[in-house]
């Protein structure tokens, strides 16, 4: 072989192998970035709200092992010593155990109001009315002992300005079934 | 005078230009495959200490081989080194060897000693932090089992290389007996890197105890203390304006080491990346002929009786495999002149420093967002410029930049006319780069 | 074949006494390392700078009372309080003072933590600020049934500065060790007199 | 002679040069910081998750406040800085937490943690569409009063997340050492 053929050669193999690794950039770019974040995605799936299931006014829903409902939604008006232009809104649900494993199921129980723009409203501590006894929340449920059957109320107050009233609706979510989330409609829906 | 220093930058684009889908993609399978082994070792460390440190030898393997075979991809495209290779060896290995066979071989026989060395300068410390990391994140509550470290300090460690030295004996009796060789080749290596990785990073943790002794004896706190006295004069009053003792703790010495180790870290590189070229990495001819003197030693040196010198060997050969590239790596760069060294440096330096800022740049441009929805962002920024960490950092814009500049340098410094005079008693030097591809 | 199997027993022989050698020295080495050097032994009467702060001694007493600066003692126990002048020296708002001081043995139960407490509000362990220096109260309940002592020990710990961290390459305050022991008279009461430089 | 004085000239250029690369270079708390949205005082600082706008500042050598119903005196080593602010959550209710005060010489000061019984103080919930007022009370030195920063963030690692970081602008300090201005005693106990 002389030593031409040979250069030749070497330049047809290095062509050869310049083509195969551009073809491969199609499939490693991708492999490098899923297997790199990978545990990453995982986080975010699981610590976000994203992909919301639409619950319609007066059903009740299947939800971290337990039967969710929405009972009602109210501002509570009339009240002093609010900022200017707001309004407390009380949600409440009823909710029918099912798996009585809350402490795990029910983790990261998380109730929030969303309105049309979608701004999210977190339970507020301003604002603190009076509640019935049986009445509790989501994170008081979990320790609550309820067993299978049992049928728990529970309520959450909100501080909402006035304009955002008329398009909140209450969502529910819990870490055993992130990034999926409840999210109720009202009965004029 | 410039154009020594424009000479390399030039190169550098051009090797780039050639080669980048090609180094692109082993960076990327580095990537994929070295996060897999990290996992895995990660994960073994969870069970036992041991194996994940063990383990990890494959992550540090992945790692040596691509930058290996990203040199090696080079090749073709530096007339000057291929031709010092082929003087090297001899006219008796030209044959005309497949592209990929003769890539195996090349990073079989480069890997050991280039490992060695890479060891040797504290390099698998970088390794071992991103191993402590993930085997931080995933223990369950960062107690005691995050501190997958303390086996190293553990008499254990001798059972695992008995274990792999064992490993090794049945594997070259395998491939003796001539079953599949090539995996037995493989099985031999990751036992040499075992030990290699193992005993290196064990001794440097006893060579910083002995530094941190020696240091520690006030040798070095008089020249301190008048450099320190020069650089900040007794603090004032309490009403004069306070400076932070961050800034004043960290007294001039170890500026001046850092800085110094800083700059010497691309000349580093340069001997690794002479040494996986194959240039002389066990042969001391070149050296030898440096000086009259020093072959005078070597006559003598082969004059003592062979048990001594076997002694001599056990014990030195591996300093000399490490220290020799060194010392030869010096003499090419020193006789390649200082504009050369210069640009080495500081255009190392400069990819280095250009990586962290593009990625602080990227931060700005994609702009704040909540820690998960970052956590995700952040692995494809990482991809093009590196872990943030800059540990090894191996980004798809940076890794094949970086090793292209060095093959540039190193080419550009074969490639000298002052070195192929120094080589007169030698049958003249090739002329022309297609001469010596033909060699 | 014999002669070659011999001098390699020979190079074997001498490889082991070279490694004997090898780790005896390390060991040696190791055990200059470990060697406990004394001690400094700082004046009570003297700024300590231990890089992160600035330690100024100020008086020392044990009391009975129910209350030490805002903190409820152990009924029934007695409590030595240590006042010190600390200046954070570094340019940022701290609160590493916890092992700062540690009180001998012989008068406190190493076991037990002292309370912190800013006097000038009976503020417990806030963070204190650049360049400001405060008057701190370290509170460590007595042994039950302890004399008072008519002084005690106290060790003095420093940390050193790392611009970047091993493990993540950030920075912080690590490594900490005894920078000096000091002896401090314990005083009447409250109202005794600082000691003065 | 002439070559190799140029270089040692190129040589150290080189070392001057790879010293200003070492110490520019950002590392890794530099990459994953806060991003900085910038104001002045009395701008709206716009961040990811909430706005900001600082009204006033003002010094003093005491505060007076309530505890529990008892009025108390507090001193400082150094002079009080008291920062009136109105937040708004943007998206989503979220809690502010952080705030400090960075000086002209890059000393920070952390909020401090000496009034941690008073109402109006951080850490602050804040709801979208509802501002709300706040004060961040800080002891600084005085000579780090004038041309400050105020950095406000919701956590404490704010890793590329947004941080207000408002300039306060100049504050001339008179002749007993303290920022123009200062009163002797500011009462924390009038309305926001």
């Amino acid at each position: 072989m002389t030593a031409e053929a040979l250069d030749r050669n070497n330049r047809a193999s290095e062509r050869k192998w310049r083509r195969r690794s551009l073809w491969s950039l199609l499939v490693l770019i991708p492999l490098a970035l899923a297997v790199e974040s990978y545990d990453s995605v995982k986080a975010l799936l699981g610590n976000n709200d994203l992909f919301p299931r639409r619950v319609a006014w007066g059903e009740s829903a299947r939800f971290g092992g337990s039967d969710w409902k929405l009972t009602d939604l109210r501002g509570a008006f009339g009240m002093s010593n609010l900022p200017p232009d707001s309004v407390p809104v009380l949600a409440d649900f009823q909710v029918k155990i099912g798996d009585p494993d809350l402490q795990k199921l029910w983790l990261g129980c998380k109730i929030v109001l969303v309105d049309k723009d979608g701004r999210r409203w977190s339970p507020t501590s301003i604002v603190s009315l009076k509640t019935p006894d049986n009445v509790g929340n989501c994170i008081s449920a979990i320790f609550s002992g309820a067993k299978s059957g049992d049928t728990l109320d529970l309520r959450e107050t909100f501080l909402v300005p006035k304009e955002a009233t008329k398009s909140v609706r209450p969502s529910v979510s819990v870490a055993s079934e992130r990034p999926r989330f409840l999210l109720f409609q009202l009965e004029k829906d | 005078m410039l154009a020594v220093a424009v000479k390399p930058l030039v190169l550098t684009l051009r090797l780039w230009w050639r080669f980048w889908p090609q180094l692109v993609a082993m960076v990327l399978l580095g990537i994929v495959f070295g996060d897999l082994f990290m996992q895995v070792a990660a994960r073994a460390a969870l069970l036992n200490h041991m194996a994940g440190l063990a383990l990890l030898t494959l992550v540090a393997l992945t790692q040596l081989i691509v930058t290996v075979a990203m040199f090696q991809t080079l090749l073709p495209a530096l007339p000057a080194v291929r031709a010092a290779q082929q003087a090297a060896q001899g006219e008796s290995e030209t044959g005309p060897a497949g592209g990929s066979a003769r890539l195996a071989r090349m990073i079989t026989v480069a890997l050991l000693p280039f490992f060695a060395y890479y060891a040797a300068w504290g390099f698998l410390g970088d390794t071992v932090r991103q191993y402590s990391r993930v085997a931080l994140d995933m223990a369950p509550f960062g107690e005691g089992a995050g501190n997958v470290l303390d086996v190293l300090d553990s008499r254990w460690l001798i059972v695992s290389v008995v274990i792999s030295w064992l490993i090794r004996r049945f594997a070259t009796a395998m491939q003796k007996r001539g079953g599949s060789r090539s995996f037995w080749q493989i099985v031999v290596v990751i036992c040499e890197t075992n030990w290699i990785f193992i005993g290196l990073y064990v001794i440097s943790r006893w060579k910083d105890e002995a530094i941190a002794w020696i240091m520690s004896r006030n040798i070095f706190s008089a020249l301190q203390a008048a450099a320190d006295g020069a650089t900040h004069p007794i603090a004032g009053a309490f009403a004069a304006p306070m400076v932070p003792v961050e800034v004043t703790s960290v007294d001039t010495t170890t500026r001046l080491v850092n800085l110094f180790f800083y700059m010497l870290l691309p000349v580093i590189w340069l001997v690794l990346a002479a040494l996986i070229y194959g240039y002389d990495v066990r042969d001391d001819k070149e050296l030898m002929r440096v000086h009259r003197r020093v072959e005078r030693l070597g006559e003598r040196y082969r004059a003592i009786p062979k048990f001594l010198r076997d002694f001599a060997e056990h014990f030195i050969s591996g300093y000399r495999s490490r220290y020799l590239p060194i010392a030869n790596g010096v003499r090419i760069t020193l006789s390649s002149g200082v504009v050369l060294i210069v640009t080495l440096i500081v255009g190392y330096r400069l990819i280095d420093w250009l990586a962290a800022w593009a990625w602080l740049g990227m931060t700005r441009l994609i702009g704040p967002h909540e820690l998960d929805t970052w956590q995700v962002l952040s692995e494809g920024v990482s991809l093009l410029f590196g872990s943030p960490f800059q540990d090894s950092s191996t980004g798809i814009l940076v890794e094949p930049l970086r090793i292209s500049f060095l093959a540039a340098i190193l080419e550009t410094a074969f490639a000298l006319p002052k070195r192929q005079v120094g080589e007169s008693g030698q049958p003249s030097g090739p002329t022309s780069p297609a001469e010596a591809q033909h060699a | 074949m014999l002669e070659s199997a011999r001098s390699r027993l020979k190079a074997w022989t001498v490889a082991g006494i070279g490694t004997a050698a090898a780790i005896a020295a390390a060991g040696v080495l190791g055990a200059f390392g470990a060697r406990h050097e004394p001690l400094p032994v700082l004046a009570p009467a003297s700024q300590i700078d231990i890089g992160e702060w600035l330690l100024r001694p100020l008086k020392a007493y044990v009391t009975a009372e129910k209350y030490a600066y805002g903190t409820l003692l152990k009924p029934g126990g007695k409590a030595l309080v240590l006042e010190v002048e600390m200046t954070n020296r570094t340019a940022k708002s701290t609160k590493d003072y916890f092992d700062v001081l540690q009180a001998g043995s012989t008068v406190v139960d190493p076991a037990t933590k002292p309370f912190i407490v800013l006097t000038r509000d009976s503020t417990m362990s806030p963070e204190l600020h650049p360049g400001m220096p405060e008057r701190m109260a370290y509170i460590w309940q007595l042994r039950d049934g302890a004399a008072v002592p008519a002084s005690f020990d106290l060790t003095v710990i420093r940390k050193t500065y790392k611009p970047r961290d091993n493990l993540y390459g950030l920075p912080g305050w690590f490594n900490p060790t005894p920078a000096g022991t000091l002896t401090i008279p314990v005083g009447a009461g409250p109202a005794g007199a600082d000691i003065q430089p | 002679m002439m070559r190799k004085s140029a270089n040692i000239v190129l040589l150290l250029l080189a070392v001057v040069f790879c010293y200003g690369l070492q110490i520019s270079k950002p590392h890794y708390g530099d990459l994953i910081g806060p991003i900085p949205a910038r104001g002045k005082l009395a701008d709206t600082v716009v961040g990811r998750a909430f706005e900001v706008h600082a009204e006033k500042i003002e010094f003093a050598r005491k505060l007076k406040v309530d505890q529990f119903g008892r009025q108390k005196v507090l001193t400082t080593g150094g002079v009080w800085a008291v920062v009136t602010v109105a937040f708004a959550a943007r998206a989503e209710s979220t809690v502010v937490s952080v705030a400090s005060w960075r000086g002209p010489t890059g000393l920070t000061y952390d909020q401090t943690e000496r009034l941690s019984f008073m109402n109006g103080l951080l850490p602050v919930a804040v709801d979208p569409g509802l501002p709300r007022k706040a004060r961040l009370i800080f002891e600084v030195r005085p000579d780090q009063a004038n041309n400050a920063t105020l950095l406000i963030s919701e956590k404490l690692v704010a890793a590329l997340d947004s941080q207000a970081e408002i300039s306060l602008g100049p504050v001339t300090i008179t002749a007993d050492g303290l920022p123009g201005g200062a009163v002797d005693t500011l009462d924390m106990a009038e309305p926001l």
